[in-house]
């Protein structure tokens, strides 16, 4: 057996031991605790990088080494665990999004937060239950990846211990998650009663078969699938099973709601692409239509709900609904085989981070200074730090769906993939939803640039790791725009 | 030297041009320096024509031929539309009556505005536009293709607009200037429909191959008489006809010199002059439209009811230039009136169209003269109210004689030239339309009456205003004098024994093919006395009336006249019609419309932004905050996608496939807020036990 | 009348089903911890009956269920620090109580 | 104390749980009664489950809730999951009732709340949508599908066929334990993470938080202080 | 100025384009002490004065084409690929119909810098936030790979609701989310046809498309036709057309004098541009059906109608002297849309003409208003009158600018509006009858506001107000003196239009 094909999990563990005993190896390095945090987010990232770095060697080496390491059952773990281009992406972005977001709550999570290495552990974590999702080939593996993440994003979210609101928001997502995975468990079983398999290849073939099936049959196949897309919908928010989701970003501490929205989104559309592929044939179509129906519903309940938002993070919980819907469309394509067309999801994900990225940065740094999330008290900061709001406003431009920024292609080659699968009116929902969608992003720049602030004093400068994450975020996106071909030919996977 | 003037018409027109630029540019802040340059410039270009005049009286062949030129205007498809222009006999009496008076006017200006510039007015920015007025008209009156006449049209409507604002700081001058423009701008609306109806059916703007194209039969029928119709319009506008005539007056309102030029003699003449130069479209156009009525029928008719409308109001007004003003448009409806006068057979009268063209020829000397003598005499009593002046000829006998002289010949006094081209007039109407002859034998007595009460109340009897009027200086009584030459003489160049006028004037390949056929016949007698016997009225009433100084028997008169006098003196109505109309209409609609875009359209969009917002504040109930509400909440969805999902096999049947799920779609929304909004009615009942 | 599958898959429904309720009604936060116990157990129920009925021998089923088993004891004890975090900073467990975030 | 009413109920269900658990195993083993044990069982788990979402005491709650898990591990029995039936016990008729209950007494829970528990008409709502909906659902389209569909095909060492097929008595333990290692490594290993994660994740959240808090020098200030009583001594 | 032509052709057009860009990026550069001296506004006034000579440059080596049968002239071409995946190229060029374009944005924003020399807010980025709309409004005149043109119409959005939201009036921030809402909402229009284009043909290159399968030529008339109106409304939205225009009295009147400039000035062209260039060139087969009942040229010619007089009458009932130059714009523009439906030579090449003697028409006005608000610190016409009395020189220039607003002979107007009626009398004489109406309506507003603006007595609280300055007088007189001369010599611009109007004709299948 071939534990390689593990190492960048196994790296992810490893590091999140080590920073979990973070805070006691580095006190005597550091005894100011803010410094202490920091390192041990330095580690964290180093380890991740280190991770990214051996997913990025899988891909350039060709490890598809697979011709022979696939020849055994024994060395491919039953097929329960597979390393194709999809998963290596997925892993990539997955943890290219977490070293984003610990670079961006260095200083949030050293002041706000006390217990900074199992912090930094659990995002190691729930980083760790995304790629198992990202390969998971069967229904045990994937549950357990799902639980993984899950779980660990309970426990994040509840890492302001003295916050009511945080405890709350781990609370309503615990027990909304806890019923959801409860309800994905009986689809599954349902779907497990019926084909007698769980690894998804198999279950593909099987179901593939059983959409010829008389009634009963496809109607309790129905029942199995609404059941287990609701227990996934739940997980990338998507309406309506989206409920928990404001809350729970409004509660959170903002570096676990950028998770949250980031990681875990991605991690979550890891998760239903890989469920998607076990539905072939009539329950494709039928898993199309559902599929679109619920995009349009989370794109309109996403957009319109943001509309009258006063909370920064919850219009972002509502605008991270939205991009989910728009990501579904994506969706479609895969189920109808389309991979060239699917890699607008990995894109427009790709694109997603970074704008998010930049976004929920700024939103740290300004809520920092401002002492609330509340966007009226976003009022004239471009006059404090120009620089932050800048960034913050490419974003949102970039996140409305404007040139010049990746948000714009990613948004535009989904569309395309839409139009190409026969859903223009789908892709005309979603550009009329963007319209909508301008309106709340440019209420933000409206605060930050239109209002005058109360005290003209400036701030402090943003520290090294936001600045970097804001450059990073800004040059990402203008290059996603710019020249999107290379990252479109690496989004272009085979399966 | 003929021969360069023959060859470079276009100079005639640039060269004002030239001298407005120059102003404009180089010698603004010098105002004399800049009036010398006009009036240099004005007289190249009178030398110019007058070079060319006579050499069309001599051989008009010779510049018919050789006065056409040319330019590439612009290209649009592959139609090139051009700069033309070209010369033939009534241009060039047109080019002299309009350089002469330009010049004349531009002199006697020198001093009457003098007191002006005194005021701050500047000197230049009045020459400049006269310059330009000047450069418009001739534009005007050398091209020969619709889009230039068109756009020589519009710019002296500019021009003319300018300079009645001159006084800008007055609240009239400017509303006069705005007023003017409009009711020109509804002419040239008209006059611009018939272009492009000629245009789209010819294909092409030249006066010559339109009327060739026509009577090849290329435009026929109503469109043909149509297009007439519309073409008309413009004159309409531009020569004060009714209903359009309301400017006009109104014009009274810029200096009095620049009345003399543009709203006496040669501005408001260019719709006449436009009606005779393309009068074999109008000849051709005798299709009947409306209760049997032709072109030429309706110009006739308008022409007519101007004359005596005019005539009517002129008679009792007070302001000594609007009774002038009255009376030119009153004469340009005789004129109007006389180019609509066609022969039984059909054809065109070739003595409506000279007789028309005389009329303009004469009037335009005559009626300019009279407004400089008005001039002349505002200069000196500081007011135009006729009923404060009075026994100025003891005063300013320059002035009153030569004023007399133009009352004399405006009123058609035997000898005069009025009296020639007016009997030439009545002549063509005669042989026309009985009772229209009628109808302008009234307006030409009613002109003879007014003109004459005009001479009495201003020069006879007791000086009654203030003040100590006296005689202006040499550059103002020059341009009288000699125009009073004129006045009194050319007419003899058009008598019914010897018409060397029409001779000349009718020599135009325009106008040529109409014309050719006419005989010429020699005085109608009978006509000339009607015009003795007109004048003979007209003066001894206003004799009668006005002739002693004494205002008594006029004022017993006007009471007992009653609702006649005050209708004249109200000027018919018509221009509070035209308010009632603008402010009860147009305004209103105007406003109504702003208002409908800002209730209606305006709202639609706030509407729909407002109802955004509106669900999106009813849909957010919710996220009630309940963490078992939004549990019921994955559950009710899991239940109707289930459902959905479920019996979608059925409805699937009967329905379009998008359609069954956007409603439940719908439904699962609706089914969401309502769960949302009820949850939190739960808790209401709830929190109140 | 012997034992069929379908028994077993009414019972686990019965039980699922319940434990919605359970998480849909209670006031308590440690009951809906124990309703969504019960919605496991019913999964857990399916699993075990499919594995036995349609997978003889393979106990693909089974296996599910003891990760299942993990899950939730992992689950329920997340669960219960969250709870009391949520008591310390509330003062209550009262599943109504803790909804100060709305809208 | 012997009138306690929860003593009584502790009693019931332990000593329930225990001939239960005999009876399915008695039954099972000698194969008469099965369908009695089944329907014995059953009643039992779904009247406790009722009680555990239902009664009013939390405690008798938790008690209840034993007693599912108690009889469900007996229908693990009696569906051929002898390994599993015990870590049910164990697990989580054991671990995590116990938790629970400790949850129970620290929330002090059964005194307070759930004296007054949702309106009426939400908890009609609710057993309309659950109880009927979802139930009614599950029940009624599960009904008379025939599950056996693909029979053996799709798995490769299994006898084929459309009937439904007789509970197979094979110990399973064994055979788990080698699963563990072999078909289900990934899982396993991931489940063992999860394990921990949620270790730590217990611990944070329920760690006080004076128990971390003395011996952390929270800021460069308080260092400085240090440093200067340093100094002075 | 020739410059060997080779030279030129390789990414010159690419300079131009993004040459304001590099200037606003050197804004950003510059020091804030660097604001107090007006560095920025000589740096921005510089790179647009550059742009300008670039342009006029390109303007002066452009050829119109000689060649009858080419139904394309593009010249100055750049294409470069992109998106290889979509198909789509970074492709841009000029011809007869953008060249006048690019002139005219050249020209506009440099009056609009010269406009805006007394903002002291944030004039970095101010500066920097125009200078990448001008690189927009390039690349929307330029661009002939329809997703480029997409990018470069978006592009405009976020800087122009900055712009208006900023540095605009009392109600900006309403008039800026209206207007940004607005032209998003109906780009999505545009985004979805663009799409279905490309899915149909499998190119977003403009040159291919009308070479090859004319977008959706093989997918029956109702397709064409929804597409075809689709497309149109995201034009008629920035137009503006009745009833999608009223964003525009909004942003203009909150917008500071420079927007207004470059909003009347270039802005709405990118609507008329996007309905030629795309409308004519993707859907002939729908321009040009007659047979149909489905006549879209009466369509948009009554719809150019209902702008034309609706607008003119909206105009005269308004109060704000900004308003009602904004709906002048709304009626002026309508002359555009007639011109179009005139679908013949004349009626093309009024409109393209007519989108530029607008655009510097009114951009004077928009000027003159500035120059009043200045000065006066109010817009409500029944306060101000006489002003002419104490700024002479703006008051005449006033009155030469009313009188090019109402198409007087001389003024470029009056030539492009004589072609629209020639060329629309042609097809709907009717409706071109009701729009010539306009001459007196339009002629009614503009003079009135001449007249209770600038004549008659002088109120007291008006004494003393200074006569314009250099600077406005130099943009005004840089902007007559183009209306003037393409008014007096208008071959100047329809040497250059023709050609494309003939190409754009040829493409339609209608004889020149």
């Amino acid at each position: 057996m071939s534990f390689a094909i593990f190492a960048p999990e196994l790296i992810i563990l490893i590091t999140a031991c080590i920073v979990l005993f973070g805070e006691w190896f580095f006190k005597p390095v550091d005894r100011v605790k803010e410094k202490r945090g920091r390192n041990i987010g330095f580690v964290t990232i180093i380890g991740m990088f280190l991770s990214l770095g051996t997913l990025l060697g899988f891909k350039s080496t060709n490890f598809m080494l697979m011709e022979s390491f696939f020849s055994s059952d024994k060395a491919s773990f039953y097929h329960s665990f597979v390393l194709d281009d999809f998963a290596l992406y997925f892993k990539a972005i997955i943890v290219f999004s977490s070293i984003l977001t610990v670079l961006i709550s260095f200083k949030y999570i050293s002041e706000k937060i006390r217990n900074s290495g199992e912090f930094y552990s659990l995002i190691c974590m729930a980083t760790l239950g995304g790629m198992v999702i990202s390969s998971a080939n069967e229904m045990i593996t994937f549950f357990l990846g799902i639980e993984l993440l899950s779980i660990s994003s309970y426990i994040l979210s509840c890492m302001n211990k003295e916050d009511k609101k945080s405890s709350e928001a781990a609370m309503k997502y615990f027990v909304v998650g806890g019923l959801s995975s409860a309800l994905t468990l009986y689809g599954f079983s349902l779907m497990f009663g019926l084909t007698g398999v769980i690894d998804f290849p198999s279950l593909a073939s099987a179901l593939g078969k059983l959409s010829q099936a008389p009634q009963p049959v496809s109607v309790i196949l129905i029942i199995a699938t609404v059941m287990s897309f609701a227990g996934l919908g739940y997980k990338i928010a998507a309406a309506p099973f989206h409920m928990w989701a404001p809350d729970v970003y409004e509660g959170a501490p903002t570096p676990v709601t950028a998770f949250l929205s980031i990681t875990s989104k991605i991690a979550g559309f890891a998760a239903f692409s890989r469920f998607l592929q076990i539905f072939t044939n009539d329950l494709a179509n039928q898993m199309i239509i559902l599929i679109a129906i619920v995009s349009v519903i989370t794109m309109c309940a996403g957009n319109f709900l943001a509309l009258v938002q006063k909370d920064v993070k919850r219009m972002f919980a509502f605008s991270s609904i939205a991009h989910a819907g728009y990501i579904l469309i994506g969706l479609i394509p895969l189920i109808k085989g389309n991979y060239d067309d699917f890699s607008s999801v990995l894109f427009y994900l790709t694109g997603y981070i970074f704008m998010n990225i930049g976004a929920f940065g700024a939103i740290m740094y300004f809520s920092k200074h401002t002492g609330s999330t509340e966007i009226e008290s976003f009022a004239g900061v471009a006059k404090k730090s120009p620089f932050i709001a800048f960034v913050f406003s490419c974003c949102l431009v970039s996140l409305a769906g404007l040139p010049p920024f990746g948000g714009f292609t990613g948004k535009f080659y989904l569309f395309v993939s839409a139009v190409n699968s026969g859903y223009a009116w789908l892709a005309f929902v979603g550009a009329l939803n963007s319209v909508v969608s301008l309106y709340y992003y440019v209420k933000i720049m409206k605060a930050m640039y239109l209002k005058d602030p109360e005290e003209s004093i400036k701030w402090e400068l943003p520290n090294a790791a936001l600045t970097m994450a804001a450059i990073i975020s800004i040059v990402g996106m203008l290059a996603l725009f710019i020249m999107p071909y290379p990252f479109l030919q690496m989004a272009k996977i085979g399966f | 030297m003929i021969e360069f003037a023959v060859k470079n018409a276009w100079l005639v027109a640039l060269l004002p041009l030239l001298s407005s630029i120059v102003i404009t540019f180089l010698t603004r802040k010098s105002p004399v320096l800049s009036s010398r340059i006009s009036r240099a410039f004005i007289f190249m270009a009178l030398t110019l024509s007058s070079l060319i005049c006579y050499e069309a009286v001599n051989d008009i062949d010779y510049v018919l031929q050789n006065s056409a030129g040319s330019l590439r205007w612009f290209t649009s498809g592959s139609f090139d539309f051009a700069l033309s222009w070209k010369v033939d006999a009534v241009t060039a009496m047109m080019l002299v009556v309009v350089t002469l008076i330009s010049t004349l006017v531009q002199l006697y200006s020198r001093e009457y505005m003098e007191e002006y510039i005194h005021k701050g007015y500047s000197f230049s920015r009045y020459y400049a536009e006269l310059s330009l007025f000047s450069f418009s008209m001739l534009l005007l009156v050398l091209t020969d293709n619709f889009l230039v006449l068109y756009a020589g049209w519009e710019l002296v409507g500019v021009s003319s607009f300018l300079l009645i604002g001159f006084f800008f700081e007055k609240k009239s001058a400017p509303y006069a200037a705005k007023k003017a423009f409009l009711a020109n701008r509804v002419g040239d609306f008209g006059f611009l429909l018939g272009i492009l109806l000629i245009f789209t059916y010819t294909n092409t703007l030249n006066f010559d191959v339109a009327a060739a194209q026509i009577a090849a039969g290329k435009m026929t029928g109503g469109v043909l008489t149509l297009a007439a119709i519309l073409t008309f319009f413009g004159a309409m506008g531009k020569s004060g006809q009714f209903p359009l005539h309301i400017w006009l007056p109104d014009a009274m309102e810029g200096p009095t010199p620049v009345s003399a030029l543009i709203h006496a003699a040669t501005m408001v003449a260019a719709g006449v002059y436009m009606v005779a130069k393309i009068m074999t479209i109008f000849a051709q156009a005798t299709f009947p439209v409306l209760w049997g009525f032709n072109a030429l029928d309706f110009i006739a008719a308008i022409g007519g009811i101007t004359a005596i409308m005019a005539a009517f109001i002129a008679i009792t007004q007070t302001d000594i230039k609007k009774i002038l003003a009255y009376s030119t448009v009153s004469q340009l409806g005789f004129m109007i009136l006389t180019l609509g006068m066609y022969s039984t057979e059909g054809g065109i009268t070739p003595l409506g169209y000279t007789a028309g063209m005389f009329h303009l020829f004469t009037h335009a000397f005559f009626k300019a003269m009279l407004f400089l003598c008005s001039g002349s005499v505002i200069h000196a009593c500081h007011t135009q109210d006729i009923f404060e002046m009075g026994g100025l000829r003891k005063k300013m006998p320059v002035t009153a004689i030569t004023c007399l002289i133009g009352t004399a010949a405006i009123s058609g006094a035997p000898g005069f030239a009025g009296f020639w081209s007016k009997d030439a007039m009545l002549d063509a109407i005669y042989e026309g339309n009985m009772f229209l002859f009628a109808l302008a034998a009234i307006g030409a007595t009613m002109t003879a009456f007014y003109m004459f009460r005009l001479y009495f109340l201003t020069f006879e009897g007791e000086y009654r205003g203030h003040g100590h009027p006296h005689e202006p200086g040499w550059r103002m009584k020059f341009p009288l004098i000699f125009l009073a030459i004129p006045s009194v003489l050319i007419g003899f160049v058009g008598t019914p024994w010897a018409d060397y006028f029409k001779d000349f004037v009718h020599y135009t390949p325009v106008v040529k093919h109409a014309t050719e056929h006419a005989a010429h016949h020699g005085p109608n007698w009978i006509v000339m006395g009607c015009s003795l016997a007109i004048f003979t009225v007209g003066t001894g009433l206003s004799f009668a009336l006005y002739g002693k100084g004494d205002l008594s028997k006029s004022e017993a008169l006007s009471l007992k006249m009653g609702g006649l006098f005050k209708a004249s003196l109200n000027k018919l109505y018509i221009d509070e019609a035209y308010l009632w109309f603008i402010d009860k209409f147009v305004l209103a609609f105007a406003k109504a419309s702003s208002l409908f875009d800002k209730f209606v359209i305006d709202m639609i969009v706030n509407v729909v932004s407002w109802a955004c917002i509106g669900v999106a504040h009813f849909a957010k109930r919710m996220h009630s905050g309940n963490i078992q509400q939004y549990a019921m909440g994955v559950i009710v969805s899991v239940l109707l996608l289930i459902f959905a999902g479920t019996n979608y096999v059925y409805i699937a049947k009967q329905l379009p496939i998008y359609w069954v799920w956007i409603t439940i779609g719908l439904i699962l929304a609706v089914a969401l807020s309502v769960l949302g909004y009820f949850g939190n009615l739960f808790k209401k009942i709830l929190d109140s036990k | 009348m012997t034992l069929t599958l379908y028994h077993y898959l009414v019972l686990a429904a019965l039980l699922f089903c319940v434990g919605v309720y359970g998480v849909l009604t209670s006031k308590n936060a440690v009951r809906v911890l124990m309703s969504l116990e019960l919605a496991f157990a019913g999964v857990s129920v399916n699993l075990v009956a499919f594995s036995n009925y349609i997978t003889p021998g393979q106990l693909t089923g089974q296996m599910f269920t003891i990760f299942i088993m993990t899950v939730s004891a992992a689950e329920a004890g997340v669960g219960l620090a969250i709870i009391f975090n949520v008591f310390k900073n509330f003062q209550t467990a009262d599943m109504e109580k803790i909804s100060t975030m709305k809208w | 104390m012997w009138k306690d009413k929860s003593f009584l109920i502790i009693f019931g269900v332990f000593s329930s749980a225990v001939l239960m658990l005999l009876i399915s195993l008695v039954f099972g083993s000698v194969g008469l009664g099965k369908d009695l044990a089944f329907y014995f069982l059953s009643g039992l788990i779904v009247s406790s489950a009722i009680g555990v979402v239902t009664v009013p005491n939390l405690m008798h709650a938790g008690f209840l809730l034993v007693l599912t898990f108690v009889s469900t591990a007996g229908i693990y029995a009696l569906l051929n999951a002898d390994f599993l039936a015990g870590a049910q016990i164990l697990i989580n008729g054991g671990a995590v009732t116990i938790m629970m209950m400790f949850a129970v007494m620290l929330t002090n829970s059964s005194k307070d709340t759930d004296k007054i528990p949702y309106s009426y008409e939400y908890r009609f709502v609710a057993f309309v949508l659950s109880g009927l909906g979802l139930f009614l659902i599950l029940i009624l389209r599960t009904l008379g599908v025939n599950f056996n569909l693909l029979g053996g095909q799709m798995v490769s060492w299994a006898p084929s066929s459309w009937a439904i097929k007789e509970p197979i008595s094979v110990s399973t333990t064994e055979l788990i334990g080698k699963m563990f290692f072999e078909k289900y490594l990934v899982p396993f290993e991931v489940a063992s993470v999860l394990l921990l994660m949620a270790l730590i994740g217990a611990i944070v959240l329920a760690l006080r938080e004076k128990d971390i808090k003395e011996d952390l020098i929270e800021t460069t200030e308080e260092i400085k202080e240090l440093e200067e009583k340093v100094s002075t001594k | 100025m020739a410059v060997d032509s080779s030279v030129l052709n390789s990414l010159f057009l690419t300079l131009i384009v993004f040459f304001p860009i590099l200037g606003g990026l050197v804004q950003l550069a510059l020091p804030s002490s660097s604001v107090a001296k007006k560095i920025p506004h000589k740096v921005a006034l510089g790179t647009t004065f550059i742009t300008f000579i670039m342009s006029l440059i390109l303007a002066m080596n452009f050829k119109p084409s000689t060649d009858p049968s080419s139904v394309f002239n593009f010249q100055f071409v750049d294409k470069f690929s992109w998106i290889p995946v979509l198909n789509s190229n970074y492709h841009i060029a000029v011809d007869g119909l953008s060249l006048p374009m690019v002139l005219l944005t050249s020209l506009i924003m440099i009056v609009a810098v010269l406009a805006s020399w007394k903002i002291e807010k944030m004039p970095r980025m101010y500066f920097f936030l125009m200078m990448i709309m001008q690189t927009a409004v390039y690349g929307v005149f330029t661009s002939l790979d329809l997703l480029l043109f997409f990018v470069m119409w978006e592009l405009e959005l976020i800087p122009m609701y900055f712009l208006i939201g900023i540095w605009g009036g009392a109600r900006r921030e309403y008039a800026a989310m209206k207007f940004v809402l607005y032209t998003a909402f109906a780009s999505a229009f545009m985004l979805i046809v663009f799409l279905g284009i490309y899915f149909n043909t499998g190119t977003f290159d403009y040159v291919q498309l009308v070479q090859g399968s004319k977008a959706f030529a093989n997918l029956g008339m109702g397709i064409q036709v929804l597409a075809f109106v689709s497309l149109m409304i995201c034009f008629a939205v920035k137009l503006p057309m009745v009833p999608f225009h009223t964003w525009l009295p909004d942003a203009h009147v909150e917008a500071p004098t420079a927007l207004s400039i470059v909003l009347a000035g270039v802005l709405l062209k990118m609507g008329s541009y996007g309905m030629i260039r795309f409308g004519f060139g993707l859907f002939p087969d729908v321009m040009s059906a007659k047979n149909t009942i489905l006549d879209l040229s009466f369509w948009l010619a009554c719809l150019g109608t209902i702008n034309i007089i609706y607008g003119a009458f909206l105009a005269l009932a308004q109060t704000d002297m900004k308003r009602v130059i904004a709906y002048s714009s709304v009626s002026h523009m309508g002359f555009v849309l007639l011109g179009m439906a005139g679908m013949n030579a004349n009626g093309l090449n009024g409109a393209i003409l007519q989108m530029f003697t607008h655009g510097t028409i009114t951009a004077m006005m928009f000027l003159f208003v500035g120059v009043v608000y200045d000065r006066t610190h109010t817009r409500e016409i029944a306060k101000l009158g006489g002003l002419a009395q104490q700024m002479p020189i703006a008051g005449a220039f006033f009155v030469a600018i009313s009188m090019a607003g109402v198409a007087v002979p001389g003024m470029n107007s009056f030539v492009s509006e004589f072609l629209v009626f020639a060329g629309s009398f042609q097809n709907h004489p009717y409706l071109c009858a009701l729009a010539a109406f306009s001459v007196v309506i339009g002629a009614g507003y503009t003079l009135w506001l001449n007249e209770r603006v600038f004549f008659g007595p002088l109120p007291s609280a008006w004494r003393g107000l200074p006569d314009i300055n250099k600077i406005e007088t130099f943009s005004v007189v840089l902007l007559m003196t183009i209306v003037i001369a393409t008014g007096l010599y208008p071959a100047l611009l329809l040497d250059i239009i023709n050609p494309a109007t003939k190409q754009i004709m040829m493409i339609m299948g209608i004889p020149a």
